[in-house]
């Protein structure tokens, strides 16, 4: 809060003395950080420390109990959010009874196309070549939240909030995200993605994404 | 001829009870034909997946 | 980059959600099946005399299709819940009324249409007076889209709770009761050859009104309950 | 091993039963429709007029033998269902979920004529009387294997599944038949017999027992060319259907 | 080591379900409003004449209570398998039917018994004869047990389904119709001033035979369905 | 399979010609191996290579395709079984309107009650006191995980089959479940337990665990 931003640039996202209630207990403590672009941040804490509600908070499906957020230094408003805010949860937001392509198409009409990519090409890289018609039920788990990193490619959201992408995902995985989000920061944008401490240090992590620890005690 | 078609002034009912047999079994036997057109062309997809990815291999 | 608009986005909304219906089509019949099986139980439970059956044709007619949209409802945003494309669905950038809008339009259109195809068949088990059928059959089609406007504020309430099936119910009927009175007294009036425009012209009413209002309604009601 | 065992092992192997399946289909369609041929004309033409009934009684040559399917081919399914569950062969599992829309579409028939046949004989298409209703049940029973046999997504599970319903719901057989003698009722009671003499005349009587033989092969062939296709359908991944795919893609 | 026995299996089975209807007894509640409900709806669909009503009383009181059984079955194992707790629960050592048995006589306790304990009250609103209160209660007592056991076979074929709600519905009315004629049958020939204990007999034996075969066919119905 | 046993003692598990078909596609492929009292054995293996699907066919819950399952030297049958195997499965099994105490009591109802142990034991053992009486909905993922771990303790089962036991549990939980597989193996049971391969080896493995790739090819 007291870090004198830079004023030519505002940050893509600011969180100002953030703070979330439920039922009156603090599930966060008042938070204030920001992300540049090119910014890669791996957020940690135990289980239950309120990562997936720090996020929810942060793409605006949870009003946050006190402080502000701010994309590229305007206030967090429900309507024209998402153009700049790409959300993956614990739930991927994936219709088991449709094939990878039609999940695609949906999610691009719901959110727009990046230029110079199609659904093919996404589903290409994230190695799912030759699955494109199958029904997304049939696939394993791991499958699954590759159909949801292709998403990503796709849609023209400069903030990913990723939570647990490691999760489910078996080593080849895990570096396909550390590769989605290396290119990510490359093309400007930023991410903030959450993880069990154990888990995302294990692959070769790629030089250029900048760890920073999101704790009560931390705050940037 | 007109007085079998009329059947004794019964032929809406005697007609239609013979035509409706006669479409609903005709149905049932155009069914399996029209699956059976749907599941071999997904077997020769899938067959035709299974050689391209023998040959990447190869 | 191109954005999409939101009519880009209603049309993915569209595609998306009669390819799920149509890879379930057999799911579709079944609020139609429901129906039916009730408008079959009242006989059982009343006995077959056709002069009583026809009194109660209507009403009964009415009260069975009005519980198959409300079985029906539960399964309006639940699967996109579960899934996490309501969420999606939310923080998308185009006007969330919009949206559900077109959800609410696609779930009539499948489950509520049929409904009313197999109207005039259910008549026929109850013996109800041919005068009557497109009284009925007007009437039906008003307060169907009523039903399924009203049901989705409803559903969108308590979308996300465990066993809200019943809880689902109890929020649902009381305001279906309105709809109720003017559908049967429209139909009614019908029997005893009195005017049936009234009614029918206030369900229409309700109708409009629920078609601006509903949608708006239902949106802020899911940004409660996601929340 | 005893032969008739070895034959039967033979025949629950898919490719072994595929390929006799389409050896005997010409032959049942082909005698069935002979069969139907004959026994429309001997129904429409060749029968004399029921003294009482005139010429509705004709609907008798559909609507009886579609009964009695309906009823035939209900106990054919829990059949193959029983030994399905027990054995797990998967023949039965598909002869039984192959028999269900056959099963359906004749009992559909069956109330179907039935209602034509009431308007003129009774004054109503439909009466909430036991036979009617039971025969309706046993619609829905149909219904409700398909629909569940629809819902599971493993296939040899689902048929597991739908088999053990098609089982609990043999109860409503015994009443179908049986509903004119438990109930007082509207419908007709048992005119044709088996054994001892039929209440209604011979030249009336001979074309419905070749129709009830024409749909018996009807059935029989319908049943076969589903089995086939939903055999290849099932055993996808297995040699003998690419195989009889790439033949047939040939062919075509 | 202690491994328990088939009756402390039992036990605890018994004392956890009571103790989540317990911690959601609001739940509890609501099969009976749902069927109150429906009841209070015929009244609206029908026009308000008591002997027309009274007519229909017990006939409409039946498939009520049908109706909010159907719906309150569901829940039998679907949390329990949503949690894992039905894989162990197949899983433990004791008799398989038996725990289920368990498990059904506690839905049953919970779901049907204040349904019949609100029968009167049902009755009142549809201005049933008072003389047939007695016979309605008893047709009651004897088949929502058997609605309930059979129900119970047909949730177990559908468990782990999605939207099995009306699926289950399809499966399960077919198999209702039966008791609800004998039901039906019973009350109808109370009102006409008949004999009522031939139907009332038949729903005994039927209830008889279902409390031993349903647990038994309960058991291979799940079995099929989690494999 | 081949692998000479030792007569005098029959393993506590043994697979043979293992094989389960899903739509008559192979999940696994024919698998033998066995487990003797003290072992414990991790198995690896890709998004959905049949992990779970083998637990559960070693369980009993499913019907193997090929090959048979002993446990002691004797085929599995469905009666009289978990007294020998406890399964805990990515569903935990535990009631979330109900507190932990509860959850306990109800498994030692249906399972049995090792000697010299209590429900309070057990939670404080696995780091639970003080939340006996708090509903599990109430807790963590991490927490609950820990509910369905202290089952283990209380139940006397020999064989334990653990699906991604790691799986939702911070560094502190994952040297919890390294503890109890330690103490189970001391005690003469055996453990077979699945984990994604990059995660479970993070945390400062026990020397005492015997870890055991069981793979199609590598099959004992
Ligand atoms: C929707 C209406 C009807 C239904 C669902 C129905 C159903 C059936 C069924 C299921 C059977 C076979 C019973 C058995 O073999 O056990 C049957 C037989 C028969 N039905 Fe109908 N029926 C209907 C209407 C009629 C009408 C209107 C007539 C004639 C007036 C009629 C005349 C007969 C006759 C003569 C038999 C043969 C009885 C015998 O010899 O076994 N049915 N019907
Ligand atoms: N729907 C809810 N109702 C009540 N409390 C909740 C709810 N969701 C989360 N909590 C509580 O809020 C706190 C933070 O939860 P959150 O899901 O944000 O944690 P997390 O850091 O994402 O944990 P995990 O590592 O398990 O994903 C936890 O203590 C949890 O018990
Ligand atoms: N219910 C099901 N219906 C159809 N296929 C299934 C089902 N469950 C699993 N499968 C398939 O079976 C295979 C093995 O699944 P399984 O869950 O055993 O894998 P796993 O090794 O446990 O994977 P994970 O690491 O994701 O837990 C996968 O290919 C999966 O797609
Ligand atoms: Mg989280
Ligand atoms: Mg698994």
């Amino acid at each position: 809060m007291n870090s004198p931003t830079p004023p030519e640039t505002p940050p893509l996202l600011q969180a100002r003395g953030l703070a979330y209630l439920r039922n009156d207990e603090p599930i966060f403590g008042p938070l204030s950080f920001r992300l540049d672009a090119g910014d890669v941040v791996l957020m940690e804490g135990d289980n239950g420390s309120g990562k997936t509600t720090l996020l929810k908070v942060l793409s605006g499906l949870l009003p946050p109990s006190a402080g502000e957020v701010l994309l590229n230094g305007e206030p967090l408003t429900l309507a024209r959010l998402s153009h700049q805010v790409a959300l993956l949860g614990h739930l991927l937001g994936v219709k088991g009874e449709l094939s990878p392509l039609q999940n695609l198409r949906f999610a691009i009409g719901l959110g727009g196309l990046r230029p110079g990519i199609t659904p093919h090409h996404a589903l290409k890289s994230v190695g799912l070549e030759g699955y494109e018609d199958v029904p997304l039920r049939q696939l394993s788990a791991g499958q699954k939240k590759r159909v949801a990193l292709a998403r990503l490619l796709l849609v023209p959201a400069a903030l990913w909030l990723l939570d647990e992408p490691y999760a489910n995902l078996d080593r080849e995985g895990i570096t396909l995200v550390n590769r989605l989000l290396e290119l990510h920061a490359l093309r400007g944008g930023a991410a903030l993605i959450t993880s069990h401490g154990a888990y995302a240090y294990t692959s070769g992590t790629p030089r250029r994404i900048r760890l920073a620890a999101v704790d009560p005690e931390l705050a940037a | 001829m007109s007085q079998f078609l009329s059947m004794g002034g019964y032929g809406g009912y005697v007609w239609s009870s013979f035509a409706i047999f006669a479409i609903v079994l005709a149905l049932d036997a155009v069914a399996p034909l029209l699956k059976r057109r749907r599941v071999l062309r997904d077997l020769r997809g899938r067959a035709r997946r299974a050689q391209k990815r023998s040959e990447e291999t190869a | 980059m191109s954005y999409g608009t939101a009519l880009s986005a209603c049309r993915a909304l569209f595609v998306r959600d009669f390819s799920l219906v149509w890879r379930q089509r057999g799911d579709a019949l079944n609020p139609m099946l429901f129906a039916i099986m009730v408008v079959v139980l009242f006989p059982f439970a009343l006995g077959p005399e056709p002069n009583a059956l026809a009194r109660i044709a209507s009403g009964t007619i009415l009260v069975a299709l009005l519980l198959a949209g409300l079985l029906s409802l539960d399964a309006l945003f639940r699967s996109d819940f579960e899934d996490g494309s309501l969420e999606q669905l939310v923080l998308s950038p185009h006007p969330l009324p919009l949206l559900l809008a077109c959800k609410i339009a696609v779930h009539w259109l499948t489950t509520a249409l049929p409904l009313l195809l197999a109207a005039p068949l259910l008549g026929e088990l109850l013996y109800l007076p041919r005068s009557e059928l497109p009284v009925l059959l007007a009437a039906l089609a008003l307060s169907t889209p009523l039903l399924s406007l009203i049901g989705a504020v409803c559903v969108a309430l308590t979308v996300g709770m465990r066993r809200s099936g019943m809880l689902l119910a109890l929020l649902v009927l009381p305001l279906y009761v309105p709809v109720l009175i003017f559908a049967a007294g429209a139909c009614n009036a019908a029997g005893q050859g009195l005017p049936v425009l009234a009614p029918l012209l206030w369900l229409g009413a309700g109708l409009a009104l629920a078609l601006v209002l509903a949608p708006l309604a239902c949106a802020a009601a899911l940004r409660i309950s996601l929340s | 091993m005893n032969p008739l065992v070895l034959w039967f092992h033979k025949l629950g192997s898919p490719p072994y039963f595929y390929r006799l399946a389409g050896r005997l289909l010409p032959w049942l369609w082909g005698l069935g429709l002979i069969s139907l041929a004959v026994g429309l004309y001997g129904g429409l033409v060749l029968a004399p007029s029921d003294y009482q009934q005139s010429d509705a009684f004709r609907i008798i040559y559909v609507h009886v033998p579609s009964a009695w399917m309906s009823l035939f081919i209900y106990a054919f399914m829990a059949v193959n269902g029983f030994i399905a569950l027990i054995w797990r062969i998967k023949l039965s599992e598909t002869l039984a979920m192959a028999s269900a829309p056959i099963g359906a579409a004749f009992t559909f028939i069956c109330l179907a004529t039935g209602s034509i046949w009431g308007k003129p004989m009774w004054g109503t298409w439909w009466t909430w009387d036991a036979r009617l209703t039971s025969e309706l049940v046993l619609l829905f029973l149909y219904f409700g294997v398909m629909g569940l046999y629809q819902a599971i997504e493993d296939r040899r599970q689902a048929s597991r599944a739908a088999a053990f319903l098609a089982l609990v719901g043999i109860v409503n057989l015994p009443i179908v038949h049986f509903s004119v003698n438990w109930w007082n009722t509207l419908h007709q009671g048992s005119t044709v017999r088996l054994f001892g003499p039929s209440l209604i005349d011979s030249r009336m009587l001979w074309p419905l027992l070749v129709m009830a033989v024409a749909t018996k092969f009807l059935f029989a062939a319908s049943l076969l060319s589903r089995a086939r296709v939903d055999l290849l359908e099932l055993e996808a991944g297995k040699d003998w259907a690419r195989q009889v795919a790439l033949a047939d893609g040939d062919a075509a």
